[in-house]
């Protein structure tokens, strides 16, 4: 009893991060309708700044703060630059877009900080069964989720970038700035992304450190749906939790095997995930 | 300031050319809106109505040509820009957004104005033209039908408090009975508030009914202009290109 | 003669089908490959070459030891060389995925043409290679990997261990835990592989009924924490951890966070106590001490002086080439310490190989001499008996960067033979020659 | 003989060619392919020999790749999955049946990769946009470690070690080793190029694209979407399958950690890389894979570079390369180059040639 209370909450801190991740790339797919490969690797350098900036001060917050500030700046180059003149084309084309610029920050990361791990701290205590930095990402990831849900909700902005997700010609048509929507949102995503990774990235540090997490906030995402941010949070927590049972009773030797079954089980009985409203029949 | 110059129409087009790749579906067209008017913009599927009305709007790029309304240069502007010079495009189908409530769509189309107070009055002003929009305010767009949605559409160009409202189409898909309630409103809206409206119709015979001048398109050219009454009783012309 | 073409490659294309009705695993025997030729070698250099991990998942940690070595290799070069040869040291990275590896090294025996292979790292990937090495007649020495496979002189002549073997280090930690601690309940904590599979086959020999609790990890995954709560609830009071360093600091954190406090028993290659505080700087102790702190008491087995040893004389000499040939951003590790090493032995078997080298010279004088020196331990390259280090000595950390000799170097072998102690005058630096003419 | 008579005799050439069956002509090219990697293999070196049996599996596997995406419109992310299936299944093969022909082995490869298409593309069939890349994406991480759940089967996370049977013996004093294998892997893909090449263009390839550009018609007009889109998927698997396995023949390792998410989103990669809806699309995305590492290397070293920054130049390189192709070229290699031989032929016939 006392090792299935150890696992859940082992598996809600880790659900946390995948979360954070589910949360990010939800956004940017409502926003864009693309999956953004290069994900992990802005959330790379936004942790890598942390991690500078840490070292150069000794104040983590410091880092923290900034890390969010660039992960948000690289979200919204990285939607003007690369993005924006491939958004028209296929879904294929943003895909590998998304894709090299993961494999050129990896690189870059590599060639700047080296691939040898550093020591990267974590927010605060790590102590306990459920530390104070688990509470942390548990609260952050929460925090991120209503305040998301508030603004798309019940703030223009928020409306603005629906519009603008859902129907960018005919928001355009009522006054809606749609390229500023979308490079919005892809800001707001790069934020959620680089708190990701500052939560996902310690103890180590290095340039491959968020793949593993990565490919679970897509599997969060996908069984959560990419339609509402508690989807997204949902999916991150039962992946985080179910995993965690996986690995503590089963070995951690299956805990992709038993992703991809959980994946293979929620999308035959849901193709569109879990917490996916039905979809509205357009006429 | 010398002596006051005519008030310049409320939109004008010059030479207007819009091209889908070598197809060339608005080519030529110029045509003058008075203010304060109903126009209908005629002709048969394919006469390039709709690349003209989304032309106009910024929805689409010119390749050649002029949009003007109020005398000022909208030709080179994106939809969003052109919206905020007063002219508001309802398109096909009305482009409710079926993801977003009622409310939200209808919140939508005044979003751009810095006037809070105003936007709140504009909305409460739409509720009383369309009451049933009222009742349905919590619900997805995507529950109205389609006259509702239709109501909806052009209360949400309407938020925007525009001078030229063009209209694709309203009244495709809709019973008789809800078209002729549209086209009346429009007159009425017109009668009211000066409203300058541009109506894109195949059914010539509803749209001439309200309209005070129309514009007869054929293969992307204008092919006849004039009264709407005169129009409606040349033969030739209705023979020709409207059909009835 | 217009026709001929066409002509080839439909009889190629046809001798291909008939040729693939034999089985595809009937490998015939080849002939052995000469060892009379001098491959790589020029009147002023040798080329040699490596496989490591540089990039990827697997990087951190290792790429430091083809740095160590390449320092070595410098440094011999400003002396002279070897025989008047400058030695050209060809790094490829394969990512630690055994395709690369199969890749890289053709490259380098196909394309580059290497003299010898050195300290090729890595059990999955330099597995794939071995064959390959030795039909092509190219020496493979040292392999970087505590594996038992390097040590089958008869099938694979040209293959040289190098690292104690990960069963024997574990039968020497097996037997110290069970002498020092014989009431204690104890736990393992390994890498899932063959790391894993060979240290429980040491430590079984002497733990057996001791062990209570055995958790693996797959590396890549980071979190362990399922493992830590499995061995604390088991009430394991000794974890030995066979792993690497990210793993072990994992562990140490890991224990640290749910406030478990075993006695932790690392292997050499998880025991790099200057890589292993560097990974844990940020953290402190529930003391609120260092990193140093957490580290302290922590019981290892080594078989190379430690980087962080005071008063060992290849210390000194390392000490030196460590300033001059390496990087600055480099810390004096183990990890680099362990490439220093090898690449000294892989200096001196060239110096004894004589200045007419050839690759038989090569083998021939791996066979005959002695390659004692920098190791605490003896170094095995004799003709049936390729295993490279013979045994370990166990030592214990104490925060401040002193360790602590808890057991004189032993050895033993990997089978179930008794572990002894034994007679060993280790050679200083002046008494080696690993440069010169 | 005139320049006109040769112009008439090559037209007759091309005319007789284009009206051949297709099967013909695919095998025809096939064989001429063939023909030059036989060539091309024997006045190259034994390490040339043997990248050009590496450029020759991760072919077959992008062809089959981008047959799915270029000719059904599915996106997988997963297909280094497949690949795993057939290196296993051969690997298997070779150690526990080492009697069985090289041909044999072969074919259960791409049988077992094809039943696991069936499976993949049954389930997938109802997926769209990121749910069919999500559940691929995982396929493709979470298969692997089916070898770490049975180690003493599959090898746990070492793999499988095993040797497969080089030059047969009455030509292995003309012939070494990596060009033997390098025509073995080239035969094979060759044959399964013109199964594809023949599915592409043939009925099944346009009731595929029927599928992709407009469902519910192609629904209308008799067609069953779900059916072909597994029909495309098993095939593609079937590449992968045969990818795998010839990798597993030519290097002899089978491991799990070399069919990781790097291998499938490489694949994905140089499919649109090269360019979708051409083999030699294929071609140049397969090339890319091999030389981009290999010129960031040759770079890096050249330029002297410190450690971290050369052994980081190849993602790098490889990253900014596929940004800038799809951005600059967004119908791939193959398209840029077809772009480039149109605008030299315009100029050649000069503006008296025929307008469009």
């Amino acid at each position: 009893m006392e090792q299935l209370a150890e696992l859940v909450l082992n598996g809600v801190s880790s659900g946390a991060v995948y979360a954070a991740l589910a949360l990010s790339l939800m956004i940017i797919y409502q926003a864009t309708r693309v999956v953004n490969f290069a994900q992990p690797g802005l959330a790379l350098i936004a942790a890598y700044t942390a991690f500078s900036v840490t070292r150069a001060t000794g104040s983590y917050w410091l880092g923290f703060v900034l890390a969010l500030v660039v992960g948000g700046a690289l979200g919204v180059l990285a939607e003007r630059l690369l993005i924006r003149p491939v958004q028209r084309r296929s879904e294929l084309s943003a895909i590998i877009v998304t894709l090299g610029l993961l494999m050129l920050l990896q690189g870059v990361a590599g060639m700047v900080w080296s691939n040898e791990p550093h020591s990267f701290p974590y927010p605060l205590d790590f102590r306990g069964r459920f530390s104070a930095t688990d509470a942390f990402a548990v609260a952050a990831v929460g925090v991120t989720a209503l305040g998301l849900l508030l603004l798309f909700r019940y703030t223009p902005l928020g409306l603005r970038m629906r519009a603008a997700a859902f129907r960018p010609e005919v928001a355009r048509m009522v006054g809606v700035r749609v390229g500023l929507m979308l490079t919005v949102g892809w800001g707001i995503a790069s934020v959620i992304g680089a708190l990701a990774g500052m939560l996902a990235v310690p103890p180590f540090i290095f340039p491959n450190v968020l793949d593993g997490v990565f490919v679970y906030g897509i599997t969060a995402a996908v069984i959560g749906g990419l339609d509402n941010p508690f989807g997204a949070v949902l999916g991150g927590f039962t992946l985080g939790i179910g995993l965690s049972l996986v690995s503590g009773y089963l070995g951690p030797e299956l805990v992709t095997l038993a992703a991809l079954v959980i994946v293979v089980v929620v999308l035959s009985l849901r193709p569109d995930g879990l917490f996916t409203r039905p979809r509205a029949r357009q006429v | 300031m010398s002596a006051p110059a005519p008030a310049p129409p409320a939109l004008e087009v010059h030479d207007l050319v819009s091209a889908y790749g070598a197809v060339r579906a608005v080519d030529g067209v110029s045509l003058t809106v008075p203010a304060g008017s109903i126009t209908a913009v005629l002709g048969a599927n394919g006469a390039g109505k709709t690349t003209l009305l989304r032309t106009v709007s910024g929805a689409k790029a010119a390749q050649s040509g002029r949009v003007l309304a109020d005398g000022v240069e909208l030709t080179r502007l994106p939809a969003d820009r052109v919206v905020r010079h007063g002219v508001a495009h309802v398109p096909e189908g009305g482009g409710v957004i079926t993801q977003l409530t009622v409310e939200e769509n209808l919140r939508l189309g005044g979003l751009w104005r810095a006037d809070r107070a105003d936007r709140v009055r504009a909305r409460e002003e739409m509720y009383q033209l369309f009451p049933v929009l009222a009742e349905r305010r919590r619900q997805p767009a995507g529950a109205l039908s389609g006259g509702e949605r239709q109501m909806l559409a052009i209360g949400r160009a309407l938020m925007a408090r525009p001078r030229v409202l063009l209209l694709d189409e309203p009244s495709l898909g809709l019973a008789p009975m809800v078209t002729r309630r549209l086209l009346r409103l429009l007159r009425e809206l017109r009668d009211g508030t000066g409203l300058t409206v541009v109506l894109v119709e195949q059914n010539a015979r509803g749209a001439l009914s309200v309209a005070d001048h129309g514009f007869v398109l054929s293969l992307g050219r204008v092919a006849a202009s004039g009264d709407a009454d005169r129009l409606l009783a040349d033969d030739r012309t209705r023979h020709a290109y409207l059909g009835f | 003669m217009r026709k001929a073409p066409p002509l080839v490659a439909v009889l190629a294309a046809a001798a291909l089908l008939t040729a693939s009705c034999t089985g595809a695993g009937e490998v015939a025997e080849g002939d052995a490959a000469s060892l009379d030729v001098s491959t790589g070698v020029t009147d002023d250099s040798v080329r040699l070459g490596t496989h490591m991990p540089l990039t990827g998942p697997a990087a951190p940690g290792y790429s430091q030891i083809s740095v160590g070595a390449r320092a070595v290799f410098d440094y011999v070069n400003a002396q002279g060389g070897v025989h008047g040869r400058q030695i050209e040291y060809l790094v490829e990275d394969d990512g630690y995925d055994p395709v690369r590896t199969v890749e890289v090294v053709n490259e380098l025996v196909l394309q580059d043409e290497i003299f010898a292979m050195v300290g090729g790292l890595g059990t999955p990937t330099h597995a794939r290679v071995i064959d390959f090495l030795n039909e092509q007649g190219v020496p493979d020495l040292f392999v970087s990997s505590g594996a038992l496979m390097w040590n089958q002189p008869d099938t694979h002549p040209l293959t040289f261990g190098y690292q104690v073997d990960y069963t024997r280090e574990a039968k020497i930690q097996g037997q110290y835990v069970a002498e020092n601690f014989p009431d204690a309940s104890v736990g393992v904590f390994f890498q899932n592989d063959d790391v894993g599979t060979d240290t429980q086959a040491g430590l079984e020999q002497y733990l057996g009924e001791q062990i209570v609790v055995r958790e693996p990890y797959e590396s890549g995954n980071t979190d362990i924490g399922p493992q830590v709560s499995a061995l604390e609830e088991a009430g394991a009071e000794v974890v030995i951890c066979e792993c690497i360093p990210t793993y072990m600091a994992l562990l140490i954190l890991e224990s640290q966070a749910i406030g478990y406090e075993p006695q932790f028993v690392a292997s050499s290659i998880g025991a790099d106590t200057v890589t292993l505080n560097g990974l844990l700087q940020e953290f402190a102790d529930a003391d609120g001490g260092t990193a140093d702190d957490m580290l302290d008491g922590l019981i290892a087995t080594g078989y190379l002086p430690q980087a962080t040893a005071a008063d060992d004389p290849w210390l000194e000499l390392y000490t030196q080439i460590y300033e001059e040939y390496v990087p600055e951003e480099q810390p004096f590790t183990n990890t680099l310490l362990y490439g220093m090493v090898q690449a000294t032995q892989t200096s001196m078997a060239l110096m004894a190989a004589g200045p007419d080298l050839t690759r038989q010279s090569l083998v021939d004088a791996l066979h005959s001499g002695e390659f004692n020196g920098p190791g605490l331990v003896p170094f095995s390259t004799a003709e049936g008996e390729h295993s490279g280090f013979q045994g370990a000595y166990v030592t214990q950390y104490h925060a401040g960067g002193r360790s602590e000799i808890l057991q004189e170097p032993r050895v033993t072998d990997r089978e179930t033979g008794p572990i002894e102690e034994f007679d060993f005058s280790r050679p200083t630096p002046d008494e080696v020659v690993f440069y010169g003419g | 003989m005139t320049d006109d008579t040769a112009r008439t005799g090559r037209a007759a050439v091309l005319d007789r060619w284009r009206r051949s069956p297709m099967l013909l002509r695919h095998l025809a090219a096939a064989l001429a392919a063939f023909l030059g990697i036989v060539l091309l293999t024997s006045v190259t070196d034994p390490f040339t020999n043997l990248r050009i049996a590496t450029i020759g599996y991760h072919l077959v596997a992008v062809a089959g790749l981008a047959l799915l995406i270029g000719v059904s419109g599915q996106i997988s992310l997963g297909h280094g999955a497949f690949m795993f299936i057939g290196a296993y299944t051969m690997a298997l093969l070779v150690i526990h049946v080492p009697g069985s022909p090289l041909w044999a082995n072969l074919l259960l490869a791409i049988a077992a990769s094809c039943a696991a298409g069936v499976a993949v593309g049954a389930a997938t069939a109802r997926l769209h946009g990121p749910y069919l890349a999500g559940a691929t994406l995982i396929l493709a991480v979470g298969l692997p470690a089916v070898a770490l759940r049975y180690p003493e089967a599959l090898g746990g996370s070492n793999g499988l070690t095993f040797s497969v049977a080089g030059t047969p013996p009455a030509l292995s004093d003309t012939v070494p080793d990596p060009r033997w294998q390098s025509w073995v892997v080239w035969l094979a893909v060759l044959l399964a190029l013109v199964v594809v090449a023949n599915v592409s263009r043939g009925r099944l390839g346009r009731r595929l694209r029927a599928v992709r550009d407009d469902e519910a018609a192609a629904a209308l007009s008799g067609l069953r979407p779900g059916r072909l889109r597994t029909v495309a998927f098993v095939i593609s698997a079937g590449c992968g399958g045969l990818a795998g396995a010839l990798q597993a023949y030519l290097l002899g390792t089978a491991t799990p950690s070399s069919f990781g998410l790097a291998l499938s989103l490489s694949l994905l990669a140089a499919v649109v890389l090269g360019g979708l809806g051409s083999l030699w699309g294929a071609l140049w995305g397969a090339l890319a894979l091999v030389y981009v590492e290999v010129w960031g290397h040759d770079a890096a070293e050249a330029l002297g570079l410190s450690d971290h920054v050369a052994n980081n130049l190849p993602i790098a390189l490889f990253g900014a390369a596929l940004i800038a192709i799809v951005l600059l070229w967004p119908s791939g290699v193959q398209g840029g180059l077809a772009r480039l031989g149109a605008a030299v032929r315009t100029r050649r016939i000069g503006p008296g040639g025929r307008p469009d």
